[in-house]
């Protein structure tokens, strides 16, 4: 059915999956300021993508089932996002006329 | 027994609010008889005359569709205009608001003025004078309500949330509680009094025995110990409290805030989050279920009632 | 209840339900149909239940001074009333029944993609409803069905674990329902059923099937969290340790704003079905009113701050809810004008079914606009929890989704079981549910603005004549829903046999015998035509089954 | 879309294995894995809400987060995370031996993601009760111990704000545990039906699914790791 990648390709994976979990681990330790959260959470999407990429071999799938795993993680962030709608705007106070 | 179909309008914004709700009614009116009236058309112009009768198709036209989106959508536009502009200029008090502190307590409203005098799920204000109430809440989210007035606001446990009106019709009119908050939800309904300026002037005067909710809040200061840090006079180990309210406070983290009622609030009941700039954290204790939420508002006006008269609020407590 | 279907002289032909009997075949079944019957017998009981509630509320405010039962019982009549209604009658009501029954018909499919998924759906909507019901016989719980914190997690001394875990369980069972549609949608269509060519319920069911999947775990895990902090006494959303309740309000309207449209996008499938089938006319505007239904679904996770412009949120985000809330009600007009246009020049006929379709299109015209009014933020601040919003949503909820419901029961009902039902006391009916309705819930918008708040166990006096009005009507709306349960029950047994085709519908389901085999056509249908291909250029008697 | 087919030939080519519904093994291998992919996306809602959550306490208490994530440890948190990562390594190798029909590589693999499954559990059983031992357990009211938080040592308030952290924390970990507990369970089923020689080269859906399943509940682990174990930032190794 679907073509098969090697073990090598696998453990390749494998091998960047625990690189990258020592990274995160180890620039968590300089203080960056705002940016530590900001650069765990790529390192951590970039994780995320290579293990639904290769390890769910979402690669072979239909575009049907690609859209409804990005669909997943879209909603998700339009959930988190739309929270912030609220909590962002509430310390603007209003000047009477709308803008 | 007559029926009332439509409710007082006793304050500034009522009747704005009356002609947007009379907009949308005619709107709707206006539709739902349109709709009614092609259905009930169609229906009887259009009956089955006969078992195997068969219409012609007819499968649309994207004109059609196009021209009963967008013009809905610009007549929802114009409410949404016109709701945002009410809502708006509702939403800011004017600076010479008369302050009112309404406390929501399960099942009853507890209502002090500055002057001092405390009434229960009663309030009473003076007609054409904004009257500014500040609202907290002691257990569950209660919502404070006048229908005569057209406002209502949510009153939620944890912080303070302001709402205003101007009184423009003497009379007495209802206040409800308008979020469920337990049993007795329904019974935690009360009266707003609209009085002319000299009745109202008298009724002030005959209330007000502990003295003004200013005195009542120094005497809590003394109580609670807070002057033997927050001194008069410069080098108490907490900032000095002069002038603070309303002044933008540096914090030791860098950010810089408004000393409003919230963040001084925040400040006794939780010292530790925006500490003024120079000083330690970790040295003013919590005040946390010690001090109940009227005590909390008498002494945020005593704070208030400190602020320099006059005096430039540069050489506020902050080093 | 279920040994009265298999009467066997219903039809000689095997059929779903005399190809095996005994409780084992009905309680064990994998087939859609056979499940779709048992979530009809459990959805009605629990639709009475809460009916009972409702009249019991509608009772005690005949007085102003509430002197029926204690505030406190009042509570708890309200909030099982919201709880039942809500969770185990609205959302699963036209997906678990007409859905499961029809949905896979409609595209030419034997069966569902994961039979057994489907009957553990059912199974865990059981489970739900006895957690639910336990709440009710243990002492009952008095949140109210939006189970506001605070109050629910620290204030309220009932039942309000064993509920939360009854709509948390009840939750999956619709997330299962919306899986199983999806897949299907997808995957089983027959030959020639393009995306074009899908029936408007499929649609409808398809876009209420995402809104359940990406939907219904937010408010399992809000839930969750509520029970924990009520069972740990830890602060989540308790704001004297720390937690913020606006952040509940939050995360629970995200589900329950688009759950409101759960429980309507079904119905106006079954509208449109209607509307087209009586008027002998194919849809007007078949790929607007199918994109509708997906505009629906998508937007409708967009607006959930309506339901909270008076909470404190700030001042922009009611403004970006409120613009977007104008944005939702677009797709909604599309279907009225797009239904109301469909019959013009049609051949209408006034079988119950189109009268409920009236019904629906009127009082879902009304719902919908007086929805307008709660979106526009000045008059919102005035309308909100008071009995406005209380006319409101019934209006959507009981004069839209219910009389699509109780239209889609009756035009399908030869299908189901092969009997006709009475036309003359469905007639009947009909008009009594209409009438009922709106006596009991257009005095409440009058009433709302007035500035009765909701879920008031005593009311101001003023109030009194007004709500003696909603009352008597809610009485002869009560009627109006037993006569329906009385025949329908009658025509089980006695009513006369309907042919394949009672209505001559155009869609799949009517094309096989009625009640329909196991596996629902002996060959899977090979389509040609559109949806609703009434008077083609095709033979209008065109043969039953092409080979 | 289903090729046309004749009804006579149905019967004659198709696995012991095709549901009597599905028309050929590829469209019930598509609906299986469509199937999963939906169920993972409401699972990818149930934590999001909690994420969401989640997010909106760091936001308004980033200072309290901050020093209250002193008290994680992160090198359990490092530790999780490299055997999860091997056990999505195994678990992938296990699927991909299914495909070629392997069964032995096959059981070898699914024993091996199990071994590091349960590994996974046994750390995160020691890193709760390194918590519990600490008091930091704010769930069991009164074990939660106020003064024995040394950043904040008289702030019963300020502490108030670090149980929710704490709450997140175990509520998040404690239900990634318990799918990683449903994953063992899947595994041992999946484990018995390929000892039964089920699976072959063209019939090993019930593999591919699990697969999907425990990658899915990897990935979870792989946005807690940063997200409660590496908040304050700048700080030192414990």
């Amino acid at each position: 059915m679907h073509s098969v990648p090697s073990v090598r390709t696998y453990v390749t994976v494998w091998a960047v999956l625990t690189f990258l979990t020592f990274a995160t681990y180890y620039i968590a330790q300089i203080d960056l300021g705002p940016w530590n959260i900001v650069i765990a959470l790529c390192i951590a999407f970039f994780k995320m993508s290579l293990v639904i990429f290769f390890f769910m071999n979402l690669k072979a799938e239909s575009p049907l089932t690609k859209l409804f795993a990005a669909g997943g993680f879209f909603w998700m962030i339009l959930l988190l996002g739309q929270f912030f709608v609220d909590y962002i705007s509430r310390d603007w106070m209003p000047c009477g006329k709308m803008w | 027994m007559q029926v009332p179909l439509f409710p007082e309008a006793a304050s500034s914004i009522a009747r704005q609010v009356d002609y947007l709700y009379a907009y949308l009614s005619v709107v709707t009116i206006v539709m739902t008889g349109l709709i009614f009236a092609v259905v009930f058309f169609f229906a009887v112009k259009y009956r089955r005359k006969s078992e195997n009768e068969m219409p012609r198709p007819i499968h649309g036209s994207v004109i059609l569709e196009i021209t009963w989106s967008i013009i809905p959508f610009i007549v929802m536009l114009s409410f949404f205009w016109w709701g945002a502009q009410i809502f708006f200029a509702n939403a800011t008090p004017p600076s010479n608001a008369m302050d009112v502190y309404v406390v929501g307590k399960q099942w009853m409203w507890k209502i002090q003025y500055p002057e001092g005098t405390r009434e229960i799920n009663e309030l009473h204000v003076p007609i054409g004078r904004p009257v500014k109430l500040t609202l907290a809440s002691e257990d569950v989210i209660h919502s404070f309500f006048i229908p005569a007035f057209r406002i209502k606001h949510d009153v939620v446990p944890g912080r303070y949330d302001t709402m205003w009106f101007t009184a423009t019709k003497p009379g007495r009119y209802h206040i409800f509680c308008a979020e469920y908050c337990g049993t007795e939800h329904s019974g935690m309904v009360g009266w707003v009094t609209v009085m002319t300026d000299s009745d109202y002037e008298n009724w002030v005067a005959a209330g007000g025995t502990e003295g003004s909710m200013a005195q009542q809040g120094e005497r809590l200061f003394e109580q609670y110990g807070c002057s033997t840090c927050h001194q008069a006079d410069q080098q108490g180990r907490g900032p000095n409290l002069r002038g603070v309210y309303g002044s933008r406070i540096q914090l030791t983290d860098g950010r810089s805030v408004q000393a409003d009622d919230a963040y001084i609030r925040e400040s006794i009941l939780n010292p530790n989050s925006k500490v003024t700039a120079g000083y330690r954290p970790d040295v003013m204790p919590t005040f946390q279920g010690q001090i109940s939420e009227e005590q909390l508002l008498q002494m945020i006006v005593y704070i208030k009632s400190l602020a320099n008269p006059g005096a430039p609020a540069s050489t506020g407590g902050r080093q | 209840m279920s040994t009265a279907l298999q009467t066997p002289e219903v039809a000689e032909t095997p059929n779903y339900l005399n190809s095996e009997y005994g409780w084992k075949s009905w309680l064990f079944t994998k087939d859609h149909k056979r499940i779709a019957v048992l979530y009809i017998i459990s959805i009605t009981v629990m639709f009475f239940i809460g009916g009972i509630f409702a009249s019991l509320i509608r009772i005690e405010l005949l007085t102003p001074q509430g002197d029926l039962v204690n505030s406190g019982t009042y509570n708890k009549f309200f909030t099982m009333h919201g709880i039942v209604m809500v969770f185990f009658f609205l959302i699963p009501s036209i997906p678990a029944t007409l859905g499961n029954f029809f949905l896979p018909m409609q595209i030419g499919a034997k069966y569902l993609a994961f039979p057994r998924i489907n009957l553990l759906s059912w199974y865990i909507y059981i489970a739900g409803a006895i957690f639910a019901l336990a709440a009710i016989v243990l002492g009952g719980v008095d949140t109210g069905w939006t189970f506001y914190t605070p109050f629910s997690s620290t204030y309220s001394n009932t039942f309000v674990i064993t509920a939360a875990v009854g709509v948390f369980i009840a939750g999956f069972s619709s997330i299962l329902t919306g899986l199983n549609f999806i897949v299907t949608v997808h995957k089983m269509r027959a030959p020639g059923m393009t995306w074009g060519r899908l029936p408007l319920f499929v649609w409808a069911n398809y876009a209420t099937s995402l809104i359940q999947v990406l939907g219904t775990p937010v408010v399992a895990i809000t839930l969750a969290l509520v029970g924990l902090e009520r069972a740990f006494h830890i602060g989540i959303f308790d704001p004297a340790i720390g937690g913020d309740p606006i952040l509940f309000q939050h995360m629970f309207w995200f589900y329950s704003h688009p759950a409101v449209y759960i429980m309507i996008l079904p119905g106006m499938g079954v509208i449109s079905e209607l509307v087209t089938c009586f008027s002998r006319k194919s849809i007007f505007g078949y790929p607007f009113v199918a994109a509708s239904s997906l505009g629906i679904a998508i937007i409708g996770f967009l607006v959930w701050g309506h339901h909270m412009f008076v909470t404190g949120m700030s001042m922009y985000a009611s403004l970006y809810f409120s613009l977007l809330t104008m944005l939702v009600a677009v797709p909604s007009a599309i279907k009225i004008f797009n239904w109301t246009a469909t019959m013009f020049r049609g051949s209408i006929s006034y079988d119950t079914p189109m009268l409920y379709a009236f019904g629906f299109i009127g009082l879902f015209t009304i719902g919908g606009l007086t929805g307008l009014f709660l979106a526009t933020l000045g008059v919102d601040v005035h309308v909100t929890d008071t009995y406005f919003v209380v006319a409101h949503f019934h209006y959507v909820m009981v004069g839209g989704m219910v009389l699509a419901y109780l239209g889609g029961m009756h035009f399908w009902w030869p299908k189901i079981t092969g009997r006709m039902y009475p036309e003359g006391w469905a007639k009947f009916a009909a008009l009594l549910v209409f009438a009922g309705f709106n006596l009991t819930f257009f005095p409440q918008f009058i009433t709302g603005y007035l500035g009765q708040p909701r879920r008031y166990h005593a009311y101001a006096p003023e109030f009194q004549v007004l709500n003696v009005m909603s009352t008597a009507g809610a009485s002869v709306l009560g009627l109006g829903y037993i006569i329906p349960l009385i025949y329908f029950l009658w025509s089980m047994k006695y009513g006369p046999k309907a042919g394949n085709n009672p209505w001559n519908a155009k869609g799949l389901e009517w094309q096989t015998t009625s009640p329909p085999p196991t596996f629902n056509f002996e060959q899977t249908p090979i389509v040609t035509e559109d949806a609703y291909a009434y008077g083609s250029e095709s033979a209008p008697e065109e043969a039953h089954h092409h080979d | 879309m289903t090729e046309p087919h004749s009804a006579v030939a149905e019967h004659a080519e198709h696995s012991p294995y095709l549901r009597h519904h599905f028309d050929s093994m590829e469209q019930q291998f598509d609906s299986a894995t469509l199937g999963m992919w939906v169920f993972l996306l409401t699972e990818i809602m149930f934590f999001g809400g909690m994420f969401g959550a989640y997010t909106v306490y760091r936001s308004m208490y980033p200072a309290a987060f901050a020093s209250t994530s002193m008290h994680m440890n992160p090198a359990f948190g490092a530790a999780n995370t490299a055997v999860l990562i091997v056990s999505s390594l195994t678990m992938a190798l296990a699927v991909r031996s299914a495909r070629l029909g392997k069964q032995q590589a096959l059981q070898m693999f699914l024993v091996l993601t199990m071994l590091f499954g349960i590994a996974f559990l046994v750390i995160k059983g020691f890193e709760y009760h390194e918590h519990w031992v600490d008091m930091k357990v704010p769930l069991f009211s009164g074990h939660w111990d106020y003064s024995n938080t040394p950043e904040f040592p008289h702030q019963a308030q300020y502490s108030h704000q670090a149980q929710i952290l704490f709450c997140f924390y175990f509520f998040m970990t404690g239900f990634h545990a318990l799918h990683m507990l449903v994953g063992v369970g899947l595994m041992t089923t999946i484990l018995m039906m390929a000892r039964h020689g089920i699976f072959s080269k063209d019939y090993f859906t019930p593999v591919e699914i699990s697969g999907l399943y425990w990658h899915f509940v990897d990935i979870v682990w792989i946005f807690l790791f940063p997200l409660l174990y590496l908040i304050g930032n700048a700080r030192k190794l414990i």
